[in-house]
């Protein structure tokens, strides 16, 4: 933990954990619901990079965007689109807050600024940007979160977006999710550069790298990224070095990275490095965890209980929204 | 070919030539100039039309054996006897 | 404006007369600003609104479309100029996954309220990747709306009513129609975008086509009036939707349907219409539909092969005597 | 008791072999707990239990490939979840992907016959046997027109021929001629006799489809005498006078079947040999009757010929077609007496008359013009 994070009061510390445990909690009950073929398609987890959406969402306002990708259900979850609508739009269920449409990899939410997810890597990155072009046109002063994994940055539209981003002073913060592993290729077998940031910085974006296993360091960076961004200097870049503890998405018997480098990783666990720090500094008791894996074990079993119950889509609905409808 | 193969050419390239009147309604014996109101244009494509589907030659001197419907079939089944 | 016009003319004043209108709408492309356009349909609007409003991209057409569907997204109305149809392959990501899908795939959260303007067509010897006629593949996809404007007062009209749609409209403007003079009313303003247009009344034959192959079609109407043969041309003027009704009507009049397209034949947009006029009016039909496209190989550089390449009166005509026989 | 079922794995895993229990018979499990290892197309997997308990009876034979959802083991001091009720999910009815239009009844199909669908339909309705009709369509295709025309007894217009359009055309016409035209007319009679002979032992040498009509005759020579006396070829136009045609295009009158008269142009006739004529003649009857005569061949003959056939009366006097200057008659070929050298002999003969506009010639040159055609149609062979 970096030790100048001196304002860290109990209560915004316990709200972190509190955001990791959903988010852990949520994906470990996605990865069981499929298994009984609740939840069908693809199903793409961030067990182990929950650090990183908990942190960067505490400093956006209401008024905010988020872009993020198909690894996007904690990203949701902590920017405040209920859990109920999240699992109903899995389970694929009219009640989904994509109506059952979109499925895990695509969740959407106006009421959030939520703009999607998306499965097309780095597919969200124009998009991002030109949420933020539109801002600054119509002098708002308000950020566009554009999450991303390093994988992205061998895309095209990656380096076209930091570009566009940089020379039109656009503001965007763009947060890199380096878990190492672009589905089943490590980092060092696809970029020349795998300094992710340093590819930013070449194209003049401030931009760092920073623990992405360490929720409070993510959150310094993020406060002091979003601050800078609102001042209209233009966009920001955080690395996050993390790392997921679960295969890329379910059928992937993870032949490309050994156990050892797994358990390795999992010793920086991002949930008991919080806990273990809190507890040296006397700002958490047993029954704080217990509250909160309550709090949390309740608000999932909703979740269940709601998808459970929904209802599908009538086929006779699925031509409605291809083009708008007239307003009635 | 048969009598009736014969017939069956007969009207099919009348009904050609005169489509809108159905030749096996007309009299038989009856001049199918007339019957038909053919010109002498009409009658030279009808010989034609015989020509090429029965082969049979029709010469100038013999156009008035075919001037009737029942001439006509009696010319050609004896030609094609 | 008004008096004698250029299609170019039509298409910038539609832009400006956009851009007076509405400060939601600013037009964003390669060269569009300092350069006024590679088909100088932009000369002069830098001068008029400013760099904030007419902004000059570098070459990322994935990149400045996304940036468009963001900002159409978030409250803005814009025009993304891509060049030509040739460099929008590049943009097919953002425009197929992004523009197309969000509002249905969303449940109808969000919607993409953008104008993609693109130069489309072959005829100035710019070879096989610069001659590309592929408005037919965007006709494929559901979400888009799909415009091909012929005449001066539908590349003057089309392009404010294409902003108002809450969805994305796509706008081909053929190359070879950008010199075509005429003359177009000062008042000419907003067109409707989801209608075929009758060009020429005829009860022989229903000459469908669209786009830089509309002249072409009444080129061939002329002549073969002089025959007694009275041709019927269609303007599609929307490849998506399409507008069966006007077409149906014309191919049940005249029970024979020539379709002039310049894409390749194989699954393209007369491949469509030749299908579904099949479906919808078959029994009305005197001969089988033909098809008049481009030779379906990449489009030859030299005048010689790219004329014979490009669909022409020649063989218009002679599709049309195999429908009469 | 809870069972601890094959889960799956993956989008398209259907099956898993279980090669492996981590967890026996009386091992206590607890939520994610690694209790086995499944071989699955993609490689093996570890499998996760997501109950606590103790590990029971196992149900499935290792290295044995089985269906997801099979029970693979039991796991005693764990409730089977109850299921929520799920709802029945509602009746997904698959909407076809875009409702296709209904296609009309298939009328029967007549086979080997080739027929426009239009031509079938229209022929099914009104009962028209399409084997018996000439298809004027794309190589011979039966089109509606022509089941029309079978259907309603020929007093159809042919498609592009509107009889009622053109008698009043030919209204017009004539009645502009009469009150514009001072016609004048002539008349001749011209013996056949030799020509029919030549023309007997021409086409005696010939088969039906080369054979000529004595009618390419009688027009050769009147291109010829247009040729000599321009008088009669060409257009008079009120304002500006006689114009003399630059070429001999003849228009000769073709009755239409049902009533009807059209008098398509023979392009430079004075050029042409009786074969070129005569093939120039059968293309464009044929295609008057069938309403598909070009526009150019309509409106460009700079004088007329009118012949009533075999079945008609001795002579016939036209009407000049404004704003040519002459036409010509021919009546019906008749065995009649005339005289030959103080002999009376019976001859075939034809009346030919001239009716031509008194503001561009006069009778004494009309006289000339007839008698060069009696004198042409003396030498057959030179036509």
């Amino acid at each position: 933990m970096s030790a100048q994070k001196l304002h860290l009061t109990r209560e915004s510390l316990l709200g972190l954990l509190h955001q990791m445990t959903r988010v852990r909690r949520f994906e470990e009950k996605c990865d069981e619901l499929y298994q009984s073929e609740k939840i069908r398609g693809f199903l793409h987890l961030a067990i182990g990079e929950e650090a990183i959406s908990t942190a960067v969402m505490a400093n956006l306002t209401p008024d905010d965007a988020v872009v993020a990708t198909y690894r996007e259900h904690g990203h949701a979850l902590v920017r405040g689109v209920p859990a109920r609508d999240i699992m109903a739009e899995m389970y694929g269920k009219a009640e989904g807050c994509s109506r059952g449409r979109g499925g895990s990899m695509h969740l959407f939410s106006a009421a959030h600024r939520f703009y999607g997810g998306y499965a097309i890597v780095g597919g969200g990155l124009p998009l991002a940007a030109g949420l933020a072009l539109a801002d600054k046109m119509q002098g708002k002063r308000r950020v566009t979160a554009c999450f991303f994994g390093e994988g992205a940055a061998a895309e095209g539209e990656f380096h076209e977006t930091m570009n566009l981003a940089e020379l039109w002073k656009l503001p965007v913060l763009f947060i890199c999710e380096n878990n190492l592993y672009a589905m089943g290729t490590r980092l060092d077998l696809s970029e020349s550069q795998t300094d992710i940031h340093a590819k930013a910085q070449s194209y003049k974006i401030p931009s760092e790298s920073v623990d992405g296993m360490d929720v409070v360091a993510v959150d310094a960076a993020a406060a002091r990224a979003v601050a800078a961004i609102r001042t209209g200097d233009g966009p920001h870049f955080i690395e996050c070095k993390t790392y997921r503890f679960r295969a890329h998405s379910m059928f992937d018997p993870q032949l490309y990275r050994s156990k050892e480098e797994v358990e390795e990783w999992k010793k920086r666990d991002p949930i008991p490095r919080l806990t273990n720090w809190m507890r040296e500094a006397g700002m958490l008791h047993d029954k704080d965890i217990e509250k909160i894996e309550a709090d949390v074990k309740d608000e999932i079993a909703d979740a269940v209980g709601f998808a459970e119950s929904g209802t599908l889509e009538p086929v006779s609905e699925m031509t409605r929204f291809v083009h708008a409808e007239a307003a009635p | 070919m048969n009598k009736d193969e014969i017939r069956s050419v007969v009207v099919k390239e009348l009904g050609k030539i005169a489509p809108e009147t159905d030749a096996t309604s007309i009299d038989p014996d009856a001049d199918l100039r007339e019957e038909l109101d053919i010109d002498s244009l009409d009658f030279l494509n009808f010989l034609t039309a015989l020509h090429k589907r029965t082969g049979v030659n029709v010469p100038e001197p013999d156009y008035r054996k075919l001037l009737t419907l029942n001439g006509a079939i009696a010319y050609l089944a004896d030609k094609l006897k | 404006m008004s008096g004698e016009v250029t299609y170019r003319d039509a298409c910038r004043e539609a832009i400006r007369d956009a851009m007076k209108r509405d400060p939601r709408v600013f037009l964003m492309g390669e060269d569009v600003g300092h350069y006024g356009g590679c088909y100088a349909v932009s000369k002069g609007l830098l001068d008029e609104f400013g760099p904030e409003r007419i902004r000059d991209t570098p070459l990322s057409e994935s990149g400045f479309t996304g940036l468009g569907i963001g900002a159409a997204m978030n409250g803005m109305r814009p025009i993304v100029e891509i060049m030509t149809v040739n460099f929008a392959l590049l943009a097919l990501d953002q425009i197929v996954n992004n523009a197309a899908t969000i509002r249905h795939m969303s449940g109808n959260q969000f919607g993409v309220p953008l104008v993609v303007r693109m130069a489309t067509g072959a005829g100035k010897q710019l070879a096989a990747q610069h001659s590309h006629s592929l408005e037919g593949w965007f006709a494929h996809i559901p979400g888009l709306k799909v415009l091909a404007p012929a005449t001066l007062e539908d590349a003057r009209g089309m392009l404010w009513t294409a902003l108002e749609d809450p969805d994305p409209v796509l706008i081909f403007e053929h190359v070879m129609l950008y010199n075509m003079t005429g003359s177009l009313a000062a008042e000419a303003g907003a067109v409707a975008i989801d209608k075929a247009a009758i060009r020429r009344e005829g009860k022989d034959v229903s000459l469908i086509t669209y786009g830089g192959s509309l002249p072409k079609a009444v080129d061939a109407a002329g002549q073969l009036a002089k025959d007694g043969v009275s041709a019927e041309v269609i303007d599609l003027r929307t490849l998506r939707p399409l507008d069966d009704e006007t077409i149906m009507a014309s191919v049940r009049k005249t029970r024979r349907a020539v379709i002039v397209d310049e894409g390749w034949r194989s699954g393209s947009i007369s491949a469509e219409i030749s299908a579904r006029i099949l479906e919808q009016a078959l029994w009305s039909l005197d001969a089988p539909v033909a098809r008049v496209c481009s030779a379906e190989i990449p489009i030859p550089y030299p005048h010689h092969l790219e004329e014979a390449a490009l669909p022409q009166v020649p063989a218009i005509l002679a599709a049309v005597r195999g429908t009469l026989g | 008791m809870y069972r601890f079922r094959m889960p799956s794995l993956g989008a398209d895993m259907e099956a898993g072999t279980l090669v492996e229990w981590l967890k026996h018979p009386g091992d206590p499990v607890h939520r994610g707990d690694i209790v086995a290892v499944v071989e699955t197309d993609k490689g093996a997997i570890e499998v996760e239990i997501f109950v606590d308990g103790t590990m029971g009876r196992q149900l499935v034979p290792l290295d044995s490939k089985v269906p997801v959802g099979t029970p693979l083991a039991e796991i005693e001091g764990a409730e089977e979840e109850k299921e929520a009720k799920a709802p029945a999910p509602a009746a997904a009815v698959p909407a076809p992907a875009t409702p296709s239009p209904k296609p009309a009844a298939a009328p029967a199909s007549v086979q080997g016959l080739r027929a426009s669908p239009a031509a079938r339909k229209l022929a099914a309705q009104k009962d028209v046997d399409l084997a018996a009709l000439k298809g004027t369509g794309p190589g011979g295709t039966i089109v509606l027109h022509d089941v029309e025309r079978a259907a309603a007894g020929a007093k159809l217009p042919h498609r592009g021929l509107d009889l009622e359009k053109m008698r009043a055309a030919i209204a017009a016409a004539m009645a502009r001629s009469k009150r514009e035209i001072p016609h004048y007319y002539l008349a001749t009679d011209i013996d056949l006799s030799a020509a029919l002979a030549w023309l007997e032992k021409t086409n005696a040498a010939r088969t039906p489809e080369q054979r000529l009509l004595p009618a390419v005759m009688t027009l050769k020579s009147v291109a010829l005498a247009a040729k000599k006396y321009p008088a009669f070829n060409g257009f008079y136009d009120p304002a500006k006078g006689f114009a003399p045609a630059k070429a001999v295009h003849i228009g000769n009158a073709v009755a239409i079947r049902g009533g009807g008269l059209v008098s398509p142009a023979i392009h430079d006739c004075d050029r042409l040999t009786l074969d070129q004529l005569m093939e120039k003649l059968r293309d464009l009857v044929a295609r008057a009757r069938e309403g598909r005569l070009r526009s150019s061949e309509m409106s460009d003959a700079t004088v007329t010929v009118s012949s009533l056939g075999e079945r008609g009366v001795e002579s016939l006097y036209g009407i000049i077609y404004p704003p040519q200057v002459a036409i010509v008659g021919f009546g019906t070929v008749t065995r009649r007496p005339i005289a030959v050298d103080e002999k009376l002999e019976i001859r075939s003969v034809v009346t030919a008359t001239l009716a031509a506009d008194h503001r561009v010639s006069d009778g004494h040159l009309g006289a000339r013009f007839l008698k060069h055609m009696a004198a042409l149609l003396q030498e057959p062979e030179k036509l």
